[in-house]
C-alpha cells in the first residue's frame, strides 16, 4: 500500500473533490451556478441504484458467510446505538433541546451514501476492492437511527404523549420503513444479486463507466447546496460546529472497534467507519420533519450537509483508511 | 350566466405534510383540490431553496375551492395539524360557475 | 396611489387543453395570462399526479387578470369550451396598479 | 436456439424486468420513490432518439426490397383495423360505453415504444438481430389508430356531431399527426439511415453502451407509474381487465398471420406480435383527450399502462418468441 | 374561530429580477413569501415559454401575505423597480387565522 | 487535409446539424415534441464541464507558452472590443435605438460554448486536435462584452444615469463575473487542468465518450429553441436578419486577423475565429434583462439563437475552417 498521505493528497486532488470545492466556492461567491432540481434527485437515484447493483452483483461473486450475517448484525446495532452516544453528547456540551438533539443524533447513526460512494473511490484509487455486502451494511444501517433518534425525542414527554403518538401515523411509518432511497439501495442489490456478474456486464456502460463522471457533477451540486445551508445557518453554535467535526471521528471509532471484534480487512473496517462517521441527509431529515417537528432542520441538515459532509469527503475519508490500514494491520 | 360564491383556501406547507393535509381536505369532505411545487420562499423559520438533495426542505401550495362552512372547518382542523410545521393558510372569496361541483 | 380593480381568473385545466384555452382569451381580447405547472390534484375524477410518461394527465393553471366584464365574457365562452372535460374556474377581486395595461 | 422456457426465465430474471418489479413493488408498499416528472420524459426522449437512430442506421446497412414496403404497409393497415375488432368486442363483452371504447380501442391499435425495446432486448439475449425497417414499422403504427378511434367515437352521433367535428381543429390534427414521440422517432430514424453505420459508431457511446442501462431506471419508472395507476382504479371491472389480458394476444395473433403472408423470419415476425400486442400510452392518450373528452383516461391509461404492458413485458414477449419460433419455423 | 384580514401580493417578474423584488419585501420588513415557477404566459412583451436554455426568459410568481399598509408601500416601491421589466402585481383580500405571523 | 467542400458537406450531414435540423422543423410544424427545462439545463451543464475539463487536461500535457498568454489577452480585447463594431453598425444601418443596440452588440462580443463546441467536432472530423487553452480563450471572452455593451447603453444618457448607475447593484456584478456558465467552464478547466490526463482518464466514459451523443440531443433542443424564437419574432427586420447573418462573418473576420498576428494554427484560427463570430445566449441575455431593461430580448435573443446560431452551424463553421487552412497556409 502507498504512502497514505500522498494518498490522500492524490484523494484531495482527484476530480470529485474539486468539483465539490467549485461547487462550495461559486456558492459561497453567490454565483448563479444551480444544477435542476430534477436533475440532482435523477443523480442520486442513479448513485443508489448504481453502488447498490454493484454491491449485491460483488456478493453474487463472493458469496455470503457468517461475516456477512455479522456485518448486518453490527451495522443494526451501531446504527441504533450511535445516535445514544451523539444524543448524551449534545445535552452535556450543546445545550440544545431535547428534539433537536434527538433529531441530530438520528442523522449520525444512519449514513450518507455519497460519503460511502466517496470512500469506495478512494479504495478504488489504493487499488483496493470491497466485499460487496458493504452496500447491503449500509442499506440497513439507514433506518435503525430514525426509530432511536424519534424515541430520544418522544421519551419522558408523557403530556404531550397522546397527541405524538397519535402521529406515528401511517405516513410515518412509510417515511421510515420504505423511505425511496432504502428501497432503491436495497432493491438495486437483490437484482443485482439475482443477476449477478452476468446482470453487471449489461448494464456496466451505465452504473460502472461514468460513474465517477456524474459523481463528480453530483458533488458540484452537493458543494452548492453544503455552501447554500453553511450561508443560511444562523442557528449554529461554535460547540455544534464542534460536534459536526467530533462526532465523525467518534462514529468511526465505533466502526473501528466492531471491526476489530469481526476481524475485517482493511477496506471493509475503513468503511464501516465511514458509514459510522457518516450523517445521512436524504432520508432522515423528511421522517423528522415528520415525526419531530419542533426540531429545526436549520441544525440538522447545516450540521450533516455544511459540517460533516465536507470533513469527511476531504479529511475524514483518508483518516479513516490509514487507521484501518493501520488496525487491521495489513 | 350566474356565478356561485365560494372559498379559495390556500396552504403553503412543506413536502413531507402534503398528504396529511389532502386527508384532512377529504376527511372533511371536500370536493377536490391542486397541489403546486414552491422554489423558494422564507418565513418564520429563515429563507429556504428547491434544490436540496433530500426533499424534505422544499414546500408546497394547495389550492382548494369548497364551500365557506366547509372552508372554516378545514382551517380549524389544520390549525392544530400544522401547529409545529412551517405552514401558511389564507382564505378568500371566489366566484364558481358550477356550484354543485364545489 | 391609485389602484383599479380588475378580475382574476384562475383556469385549472387539462395540459392538452392549454392552447385551446389560451386561443379563447386572445379570442377575447385579453392582454395577458400566465400558466403555472401543477404537481397533483384530486376531483371529481379522481387522484391525479405529475409523473406519467404522457402528459395527457397533467394539469395547468392558467391565472389571468382583466375587466370584469371581459372576464365574465371569457368565463362564459370556457364554460361551452370545458364541458367535458377536468377543469375548474374560479373569478376573485384584484386590485392593480396599472389599469392600462390589464 | 436456446429452449425457449429456459429463456422466458433469463428475461424474466433480467434486470430490466426485476426493475420493472421493483419499482411496481415499491409503489404498491407506497413507498416515496419517484422518478422526477423531467427525468421519465427524458428517458423516454432518449430511448426514442436511440431506438430509432440505431433502426435507421441499420436499415441503411441492410438496404430497402419488397418486403420493406410490405411490412410497412402491413403495418398501417393493422393499426386501422385492430381498433375496429378491439371495439367490437369491448362492446359485446364488457359494457363500455361508445366513447370509453373507441378511445381504449384506438390505444391497442397504436404501439407501445418500450414494450418494443424491451422485446429487441430479448431478441439480443436469444443471440439475434433484426430488420431496421421493424423501428418504421413501429412508427408508422402509431398513427392510424388514433384516426380509427376518433372515428369509431364520433360515428353515428349525428346530434352532437356539429360540435364535434369543428372540435377537428388544429390543434388536435397537429397532437395526432405531429405528436413528439412519432415525429423524434422517424426523424432519428431517418438521421440513422442517412448517416449509416459511421454516424451510429460517433455516437454508439450514448445510444448503443448506456441503453440497457437507461432502459433499468426507465422500467422502474413505468413499474412505478403502473402501480399508481392500479392503486388509483376505480373503473376497471374484472371483464376489462380480461380484455386487457386477452386483447394483446389477439392483437399478436394479426402479427402472426401477417408475418406469414409476408414470410417473415422468426425475428421480425415476433416484433410485429409485439408491436400488434401492445398498447400504447405515450401518443395516444393525448390525443383522446383532445379528441374524445368524454372517455375516462380512468379506464383506457389503466388498462393500458397497468395491465397490457406489465403482462407484455413478462408473460407477453417470450410467448410472441417462442410461437414465430415455430410459426417461422426456424 | 377568529381570522385576521391581509393583503395579499402577486407579482409576476421576470426571474432576473426574483432577488430584487425579494429584496424590496425583506426591505419593508415583510415576514415572508414564496416563489412559485411559471410554465409559460403572455403579455405586451408577446409570448414566452419555459426552456429556452438562458433562464433570462423565464418568469416568477411571487406570493406575499401581509398587512394592508405595507402592503401599499411595497407596491409604490415596486412601481419604481420594474418600470422598464416585464412584471405585474395584484393585490387581493385574504384571511389568515394567526394574524402575528404576517 | 480533405476538400473543404466534401468536408462541409459530411459535416452538414453529421447526425449533429441533422437533429438540430429535426428539432427547427419539428417545431415549425408546430410539433409538441420538447425537451424539459431541467434537461435541457442539465446538458448545458454537461457541455461546459466537458468541454472545460478537456481543455484544461489538454493544457496540462501541451503546457503553457508565450502564445497561451497572447491568446488569453486577444480573446479578452477582442471580447471588448466587438461590441463596439457590433453597436456601430447596428446604429448606422438597422436604426436600433441605443439600448437595444447596445445589448445586441453585447451578446456578438460574447462566445456561444454550443458553437463551439460543434466546431471541435468538426475539427475531430477533419483529424485535427486542437490546444487546450483555447477553452480558456472562451472562457475569458464571456464577459467583458457584457461591460462593453452596458457601457455603450449607458453612455449619454446623464439624464437617467443616477437611476441607472444606482442599478449597477450586487445583483448586476454577480450576474456579470460569476455567472454560472462562466464559473463552471473555468472551474472544470482549471480541475481539468489541476488532474490531467490522470483526471481524464478517470472520468472519460463521462465526459469524452457519450459526449457527441448528449450534443445530438442538446441540438435537437436549440433546433426547437430557435425556431420557437423565429416564429414569434415580430421585431425583426430584414436589415436586422442581415445584421445577425454578416456580424459573424465580420466578427470571424477580426479572429482571423489576430491568429495572423499571433501566428496561430489552422486549428486554433479557426477556433478563435468560431469564437469571435459566435453570439451568446446563455451568459449575456440575463445580464442584459437587468442592466439594460429597456432593450428587448424578442431582439438579441431572437438574433442570437434563431439567426446566428444556424447559421454558425452550418455554414458558418466550414467555412471559417476553410479560410483558416488558407490563411495559415497549412
Ligand atoms: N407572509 C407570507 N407570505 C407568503 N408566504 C409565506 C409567508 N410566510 C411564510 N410563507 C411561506 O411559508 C413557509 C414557511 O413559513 P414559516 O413557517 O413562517 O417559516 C415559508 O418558507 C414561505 O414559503
Ligand atoms: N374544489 C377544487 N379545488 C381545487 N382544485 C380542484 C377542485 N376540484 C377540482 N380541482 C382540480 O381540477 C382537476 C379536475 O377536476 P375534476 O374535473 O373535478 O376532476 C382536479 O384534478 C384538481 O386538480
Ligand atoms: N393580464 C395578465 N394576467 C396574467 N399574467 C399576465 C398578464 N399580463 C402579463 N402577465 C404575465 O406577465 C408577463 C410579463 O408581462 P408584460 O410585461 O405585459 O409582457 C407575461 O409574460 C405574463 O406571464
Ligand atoms: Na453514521
Ligand atoms: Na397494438
Ligand atoms: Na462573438
Amino acid at each position: 500500500m502507498a504512502d497514505p498521505f500522498s494518498l490522500a493528497l492524490d484523494g484531495l486532488l482527484s476530480p470529485i473533490i474539486l468539483f465539490f470545492a467549485l461547487g462550495f466556492a461559486a456558492s459561497l461567491l453567490r454565483s448563479d451556478l444551480a444544477v435542476p432540481e430534477a436533475v440532482g434527485k435523477a443523480m442520486a437515484l442513479y448513485l443508489m441504484l448504481a453502488i447498490g447493483f454493484k454491491g449485491g452483483a460483488e456478493l453474487n461473486k463472493q458469496g455470503i458467510d457468517w461475516t456477512t450475517a455479522g456485518l448486518l448484525g453490527a451495522g443494526i446495532v451501531l446504527s441504533f446505538v450511535i445516535p445514544l452516544v451523539a444524543y448524551a453528547i449534545l445535552r452535556a456540551f450543546t445545550g440544545l433541546r431535547q428534539a433537536d438533539a434527538a433529531a441530530v443524533a438520528a442523522h449520525y447513526g444512519s449514513i450518507s451514501v455519497v460519503t460511502f460512494v466517496a470512500a469506495t473511490e478512494f479504495l478504488s484509487l489504493m487499488g483496493l476492492s470491497f466485499d460487496g455486502v458493504m452496500v447491503a451494511v449500509m442499506a440497513v444501517m439507514e433506518t435503525p437511527a430514525i426509530v432511536s433518534g424519534i424515541w430520544l425525542a418522544r421519551r419522558g414527554s408523557a403530556a404531550a404523549g397522546a397527541r405524538r403518538r397519535a402521529a406515528l401515523d401511517r405516513d410515518l411509518l412509510r417515511e421510515i420503513f420504505l423511505n425511496g432511497s432504502v428501497v432503491l439501495l436495497i432493491g438495486a442489490f437483490v437484482i443485482g444479486w439475482i443477476t449477478g456478474p452476468r446482470g453487471l456486464e449489461t448494464i456496466a456502460p451505465f452504473v460502472v463507466a461514468p460513474f465517477k463522471g456524474v459523481l463528480c457533477l453530483f458533488l458540484l451540486d452537493m458543494g452548492l447546496v453544503a455552501a447554500a445551508r453553511l450561508r443560511a445557518a444562523r442557528e449554529l453554535s461554535l460547540r455544534l460546529v464542534a460536534f459536526g467535526l467530533v462526532m465523525p471521528l467518534l462514529g468511526a471509532a465505533f466502526g473501528f472497534a466492531a471491526g476489530l471484534l469481526l476481524g475485517l480487512g482493511t477496506a471493509e473496517m475503513a468503511l464501516l467507519a465511514v458509514l459510522c462517521g457518516s450523517a445521512s441527509y436524504i432520508a432522515v431529515p423528511a421522517s423528522m420533519r415528520l415525526a419531530v417537528p419542533e426540531a429545526s432542520p436549520g441544525i440538522y441538515l447545516t450540521l450533516a450537509l455544511a459540517i460533516t459532509f465536507p470533513f469527511n469527503l476531504t479529511l475524514g475519508i483518508p483518516l479513516y483508511f490509514a487507521l484501518a490500514g493501520l488496525l487491521s494491520g495489513s | 350566466m350566474e356565478t356561485h360564491l365560494r372559498k379559495r383556501l390556500d396552504i403553503i406547507v412543506e413536502a413531507p405534510l402534503q398528504r396529511r393535509v389532502t386527508e384532512v381536505l377529504e376527511a372533511k369532505g371536500v370536493r377536490g383540490y391542486t397541489v403546486l411545487r414552491c422554489l423558494a420562499g422564507k418565513g418564520h423559520g429563515g429563507v429556504w431553496q428547491e434544490g436540496e438533495i433530500s426533499s424534505a426542505g422544499a414546500m408546497r401550495m394547495i389550492v382548494s375551492i369548497m364551500p365557506e362552512t366547509q372552508a372554516r372547518q378545514v382551517l380549524e382542523e389544520l390549525q392544530s395539524l400544522l401547529g409545529d410545521y412551517a405552514a401558511i393558510a389564507t382564505l378568500s372569496d371566489v366566484e364558481v360557475l358550477r356550484g354543485e361541483h364545489f
